[in-house]
C-alpha cells in the first residue's frame, strides 16, 4: 500500500508537471499564432469574427469598452444590450445567425453552382 | 405438450428477479426522476436510466450477447466511438475567442485539473488497484466524454458508476461550488474587476487555432490525440464557415444519436450483479471530493495569480478552470456579479472555462499515458 | 489475351438471368407501383420494392457476402437493431392519453390479438412447422416492427413475405375493414353514442406510464422487452418535455435511416429462388385471413363489452383494437360518423387502437416465449 | 399432423390467456397509475397535457363535455374546432406546437446556460 | 518507478516524429488550407486533410487496430458503404429532366470516358500493373464515388491519392478546362444556338426513368449496379414524391455523416509511410491528364455530333460529358454564354453533364469487370 | 511491358466500346421510355413536372418557346427569368419548394391520417 501511495504521489508531481507543461506550451503557441495571424489581417477582416458564434459566448471585438473614457454607465449599456443579445443568440439557436458568405476569388464565379449549394450549403441555408 | 411445464416459464420474470433488480430499478428510477424532474443532465441520465432500468428486468435478453445494448455497447463504447462522436459536436458548439483574446488565461486549465490525480492519490489509500484509481480520479477532468475515454481504456467494469458520478455532480455544479467559493476568497477579492480590453481576433486565428492546438498536444500527449483533435475537428468544422453541412451533422444527428445510444449503453452495464457493491459507493464519493478538490485549486491557483497580477485578477475565475464547460464559467461571473450587480467578468471566466476544457483532456491523455506505461499495458 | 473468352463474361448478365429473376423483378416493380402511385406505405413498400430489383440482377453482388444489402442486413436486421430503432421513433408518435383517460379500452386491445393465434392455427393445418406458423401468425399483430422482430427470432427464411403482406395489408385497412364492420354489426349498434367525459391526465400520468409498462410488460414477458422498452423510451423522450434533442433524433434521423435500410435489406432477401415457392403465397393469404380474424374477434369482443355496459359502447370500436395504428382507429370513428354525422367517438376509438398497439406487442412476446420453449430454442 | 394442431389450439388458449391476463393487470396498473399521479396534481399542472401533443390526437380535458346540461349543438361545434385543430396540426407538424418550458426549482438560473441550450434545446427549439 | 525511465516515455512523440511526418503534416495543412480558404471541395478536402493530419502524429493511434478511424475505415470504406451512402444523396440531388428531353445527348456522356482509358494506357507505360492502372484509370470518371468504388476494389493501397486527385481537380475544372476549350473550338462554333424545343417531360417519365436505368445497367454491366442503383435509389425517391421522409434523410444526414467519415477515414491512410513515394506523384500528374483527356475527347466527339448534324450543335457541350456534375455543365454554358450574351445552351449542357455522369458509372463497372475477370479476381 | 501495352490497348479498345454500346441502349431505353409513358399522360399531369425539382435546373416545359413565332428578345426575356427563378431557388433550398399533393384514390380519404404524415410527411413538412 505504502509502495503505491509513493507512487501516486509520484504521478501526481509527474502529472501536474506536465500539465502545466503543456499548458505553457499552448500559452506560448496561442501568443505566437495570434501574433502571427493578427499582423496578415486587415480591419476588416478582424470584424468577421463578430458574426462567427454570437450565441455562444460574448466576442471580444464587441465589447472593447477598454480603456476608453467614456462613462461606466455607457458600458454597462452595452454589456446589458449584448445580454439580451446573447439570450436572443440563444433561443434563435445557431442556425438562424446570418454567417455572411466569405468572398473567394476562385469560386466566386460558382457561386450559383449547384454543387456548391448541394455540397456546402453555407450562407443562408435553412435546414437545421 | 405439458403445459404444466409451461407455468414455471411463465413466471420467470417473477422468480429471476433478485433483490439486487429491485434496488438497481429504484436507481434506475431515481436517475429518471432526477433528469426529467429536475432536469439533471437530462439528455445522459435519462438514457442511462432507462438502460439500467432494461439491464435488471430478467430475462430480457437486452444485454444479452446478441442483446440490443450489447449490439450497440460493442458498436460504440468498446470501440470509444460515442466519446469521440460527442466531441465532434461539443468543439462545433464551444467558442475560443475569449481564450484566445486572453492567452494567459489558459493557465487556470492546469491548476483546475488538480482534483484528478489528488483524487487518484485518495482512490489508491482506499485499495483500489492503479488502473480503477486512475478512473476514478479522471472524474476530476469535469468532462463526460474524457472520463468515458479514459475509464474505457483502463478500467471499463467500473464505467458505469464514473460515468453517473461525471454527470450527476456536473449538474450539481451549481450547488458544489458556491460555497467553496466563498469559503475560500474574501469579499474584496469577489468584488475586483477586470479590464476586458483585448485585441481582436482575427477569423484566421480562430481557423488556425485548432489545427495548431491538435498538433501540439498531438505531439506532446500522444494518448490524448483522438479526444483533442475530435474536439478541434468539430471546431474547425464550425470556424472554417465552409462545411455548415458537416458543422450541422455534428452539432446535430451527430451528436443525438451518439448521446442517445451512449446513455442506453452505459445505463445498460449496470446489472445489480456487477454495480451494486461497496466500490460504487466509494466511487461516488471520490467523485464528489474530485469536483470538489478540482474547485479549491483553481481558487487557489486564482489567488495565486490574483496576488501576482497585483490584484487585476478576480480569483473567481479560477473556479472556472475546471471544465464543466460552460457551467462553470457562468457560475464565477454570476458570482462576481452577484457581489457587485457592476462586475462583469463573464469574458474571462468564459476564457478559463474552455482552457479548462483543453486542460481536462491533456491531463486525461497524461493520466492514460503514465499509467498505461507503469501497468505495462 | 484472348478476348473471345471476355464475350460470355460480357453477357453475365443475360445469360444468368432466369425466368424467376423476371417474375420477382416484375413482383418488385408492382411494389413499387403500389408504393408509388397507390401511396400503399410508401415508405416501407418503394426501398422494399427496389431491394427486391437489385436482388434479382444476376451477379450484381448487393446481397453476395460483401455486398452492400448484405452489410446492411447483418448490421441491422440480423442483430435487430433496425425494428427497435423504428420503435424508439413510432413511441415518440404516440399518444396515449386517450388510453389513459378510460383505462377499460385496454381490453380491446387483447381481444384484437386473436388473428395471431387462429392464424397459427390455420397454418399448422396447412403443414407449416411450428416456428414459421407462429411467425406466419404474428402478421395478426397488425405491426410492421413486431412482426420483423419476431420473424427474424423464430423464422428469418420466412421475412420477407411477413414483412410484405404486414406492410401491403396495413395500408389495406379501409378497403379490408369496413365490410366487416357492417356484417357483423347492427345498424343501431353503430349509431350508439358515447360520453366522452374522462378526467384529466396529468403530464405526470403521461412520464410514469411507459415507464411502468415497460417495467410491468418486460417482468411479465421478458421476450417482449426489446419491442415494448424501445417503443415506451420513445413515448418517454417525447412526454418528458426534457429532451427534445432525443424526441426529434429518433422521431427523425434514427426512425428514417432505420426505415430506409430496413427496407432494402429486407427486399434484398427476395431473391426468386428463396421467395418464388408456394409457401410465399401461403403466406399471403394467411396473412390477409390474419388481418380480417383480427377484424371480426375485435368487433365481438366490442358487441360483447356493447353487451355487457347496456348499450352505452359503440361496437365498432373493437376493430380499432387490432392495432394499426393509427388508421383503424381513424376508420372506426369515421364508420360511426358516416352513419350519423353527429356521433364523434374518435376519442375512444384512439384509446382502443393505442391499446392494440400494447396488446400486438404483448402478444408478439408471448408468442415468441412459448413457441422458442417449446422448441426448445 | 393431429398431434400439431391440438398443440396450436393449446397455444391458442394458452396464448390468448396470457394476453388477457397481461392486458388485465395492464388495466389495474394504469387505474392505479392514473389515480395515484392525479391525486399529486395541481389543476394548473393537468392543464399542462392539452399541450403535450395536439398534433397526434384529440386531448382528454380539451373535449370535457360530459354531463354538462349544454345543448348538444354546442358540444359539437367544440368537436368541430377540434377537427380543424387537429387537421392543421397534422399539417404543421410537431415541431411547430409551442412547447411550454416545464418549470423546475434547480435548473432555472441555469435556463440562459449553453449547455441546457445545447444539449437539450426544448420550447422554442426551431431545427427540424 | 524509476522516473527516469518515463522521460524518454514523454517525449516519445518528438522521437517518433520523422521527417516524412512532417512532409505530410504540410500536406495535410495544404489541403486544409485549400479546402478553408480556396472552398475547393470544403466538405471533402478538409475532412481528408484533417485525417492526413491525424494519421501523421506519431503514437496516436488513431489508425491502429482499435483506433478511431481504422474503425471507420472498416464499417465504411472496406465495405464499401461510404460511396454508395453518398450516391444515394447525389441521385436525390440530380434532375434527369434535360437529359430526358433530349435523348440523344446521352452520346456525349460516352465519350467524355476516354480519359479513363487514355490514362490506363499511360499508366501501364509508367509500370503500374494492371490493377492500379486501372484504379488510375478510373480518377478520369471524374466522379468521386465511382474513383473511390473502384479504387476500394482494384487497389485500396492507393485509394488516398487517387480520392486527393479526384477531388481536388473536381474543383479545378473551371481553370483545367476553358484552356481546353478554346484551343479545340473554333469561335464559330461556340457561337452555335441551339433550338430547346423538348416534349415535356411527365412525372411519370421520370419516376420510371430511374427504375429503367437501374435495371438495363444492371443487366448490362452488373459490376456497375451497386453503383448505378443507389444513385437511381436517391433519385426515385425524391422524384416519386411520396416518400419525402427518405428522400430528405438521404440528401442531409445520410450523405452527411457519410462525407464527414468518407473524408477523415481516407485521409488517414495517408500516412508517410504509405503516401510518400513516387507513385503518388505520378498518380497526381495521371490525374491532371485524364481530367484533361476526358475533356479532349468531349469536345471532339462534340465536334463531330456538331458536323454530323449540320451545324446545330455547340460542340462546348461535349466538355460537360465528362461528369464533374454540375460544374461541367455550367462551364459549357458559360463559355458559350461568355462569347455570345444572348447564346443559352445551358438546358444542352446540363443534359450532357447528367449523361455524363451516368456514363461515368458505366465506364466505372465495365473497367472494373474486364480488369476483375483479366486478373482472375 | 509491350505485352502489358497491348493488354491496355485491347482494355481500352474493348472498353470504350462497351460503353458506347451501353450508351447507345440507354438511348434506346430513353426514346423507349419517354414515348410510351408520353402517351399515357394527360396535359395537367405533365405540367406537374414543372415543380418537381425548380432547384436543381430548369425544366424542359418551362422554357418550350421552340418552333415558336415570337421573338428572340421574348424568349431571352423569359430565359433571364429563368435564370433568376433559378438563382432564388438555389438560394432557398429544395425543401422550400411547394410540393403538390399528388391525387391519389385509395389514400385520399385517410390524407388526414396521422400514420400518413407521420411515415411520410409529404407536402407541406416543414423539418429540414
Ligand atoms: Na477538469
Ligand atoms: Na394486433
Ligand atoms: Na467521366
Amino acid at each position: 500500500m505504502t509502495t503505491n501511495l509513493i507512487l501516486s504521489l509520484q504521478i501526481t508531481a509527474l502529472g501536474m508537471g506536465l500539465v502545466f507543461g503543456a499548458i505553457l506550451l499552448l500559452w506560448l503557441m496561442m501568443v505566437i499564432l495570434t501574433a502571427v495571424t493578427a499582423e496578415k489581417e486587415s480591419a476588416s477582416d478582424s470584424l468577421e469574427v463578430d458574426s462567427v458564434d454570437p450565441s455562444l459566448t460574448l466576442t471580444p471585438s464587441a465589447l472593447t469598452p477598454s480603456p476608453s473614457p467614456r462613462g461606466r454607465g455607457e458600458e454597462l449599456e452595452r454589456v446589458a444590450l449584448l445580454a439580451v443579445a446573447m439570450a436572443l443568440a440563444e433561443q434563435g439557436g445557431s442556425s438562424a445567425r446570418p454567417l455572411e458568405e466569405p468572398p473567394t476569388a476562385l469560386v466566386s464565379a460558382w457561386q450559383l453552382g449547384m454543387r456548391t449549394r448541394q455540397m456546402s450549403e453555407k450562407g443562408t441555408m435553412k435546414r437545421r | 405438450m405439458d403445459l404444466t411445464s409451461l407455468l414455471p416459464e411463465l413466471l420467470k420474470g417473477f422468480s429471476n428477479f433478485t433483490p439486487g433488480n429491485g434496488v438497481m430499478i429504484l436507481a434506475a428510477l431515481a436517475l429518471i426522476y432526477l433528469a426529467v424532474f429536475k432536469e439533471i443532465e437530462p439528455v445522459l441520465l435519462l438514457p442511462i436510466g432507462f438502460g439500467c432500468m432494461l439491464a435488471n428486468i430478467p430475462l430480457a435478453g437486452m444485454t444479452a450477447a446478441e442483446g440490443m445494448t450489447k449490439v450497440i455497447y460493442d458498436a460504440g463504447i468498446k470501440t470509444e466511438l460515442f466519446p469521440l462522436l460527442i466531441f465532434i459536436g461539443v468543439g462545433a458548439m464551444i467558442d475560443f475567442s475569449p481564450l484566445l483574446a486572453q492567452p494567459k488565461m489558459v493557465l487556470l486549465g492546469a491548476a483546475g485539473q488538480f482534483g484528478i490525480f489528488g483524487t487518484l492519490i485518495l482512490a489508491i489509500a482506499l485499495g483500489f488497484p492503479l488502473n480503477q484509481a486512475a478512473s476514478i480520479g479522471v472524474i476530476g477532468a469535469i468532462d463526460g466524454p474524457t472520463s468515458i475515454f479514459v475509464a474505457t481504456k483502463l478500467a471499463p467494469e467500473l464505467l458505469a458508476p464514473i460515468a453517473v458520478a461525471a454527470y450527476s455532480y456536473m449538474s450539481l455544479i451549481p450547488i458544489i461550488q458556491p460555497p467553496l467559493m466563498r469559503a475560500l476568497t474574501t469579499k474584496k477579492e469577489r468584488l475586483i474587476k477586470m479590464e476586458y480590453a483585448p485585441k481582436p481576433i482575427s477569423k484566421r486565428t480562430l481557423i488556425f487555432f485548432p489545427v495548431a492546438i491538435t498538433l501540439v498536444v498531438g505531439l506532446l500527449v500522444p494518448e490524448a490525440t483522438p479526444l483533442i483533435s475530435m474536439l478541434m475537428l468539430g471546431n474547425l468544422l464550425k470556424v472554417s464557415g465552409v462545411v455548415d453541412r458537416l458543422s450541422n451533422a455534428a452539432q446535430n444527428e451527430i451528436i443525438n444519436i451518439a448521446t442517445l445510444f451512449l446513455g442506453l449503453a452505459i445505463g445498460s452495464t449496470m446489472s445489480a450483479v456487477s454495480f451494486l457493491n461497496l466500490d460504487t459507493g466509494k466511487i461516488m464519493a471520490l467523485g464528489l471530493f474530485a469536483f470538489g478538490l478540482d474547485t479549491v485549486a483553481g481558487l487557489l491557483f486564482g489567488k495565486l495569480m490574483s496576488a501576482l497580477s497585483g490584484g487585476k485578477i478576480n480569483p473567481l475565475i479560477g473556479a472556472a478552470g475546471i471544465s464543466a464547460f460552460p457551467m462553470a464559467g457562468r457560475l464565477a461571473a454570476k458570482m462576481a456579479n452577484d457581489e457587485d450587480p457592476d462586475n462583469f467578468i463573464l469574458m474571462h471566466a468564459m476564457g478559463a472555462n474552455t482552457a479548462g476544457q483543453l486542460g481536462s483532456v491533456i491531463a486525461g491523455g497524461i493520466l492514460l499515458s503514465v499509467v498505461s506505461k507503469m501497468m505495462g499495458m
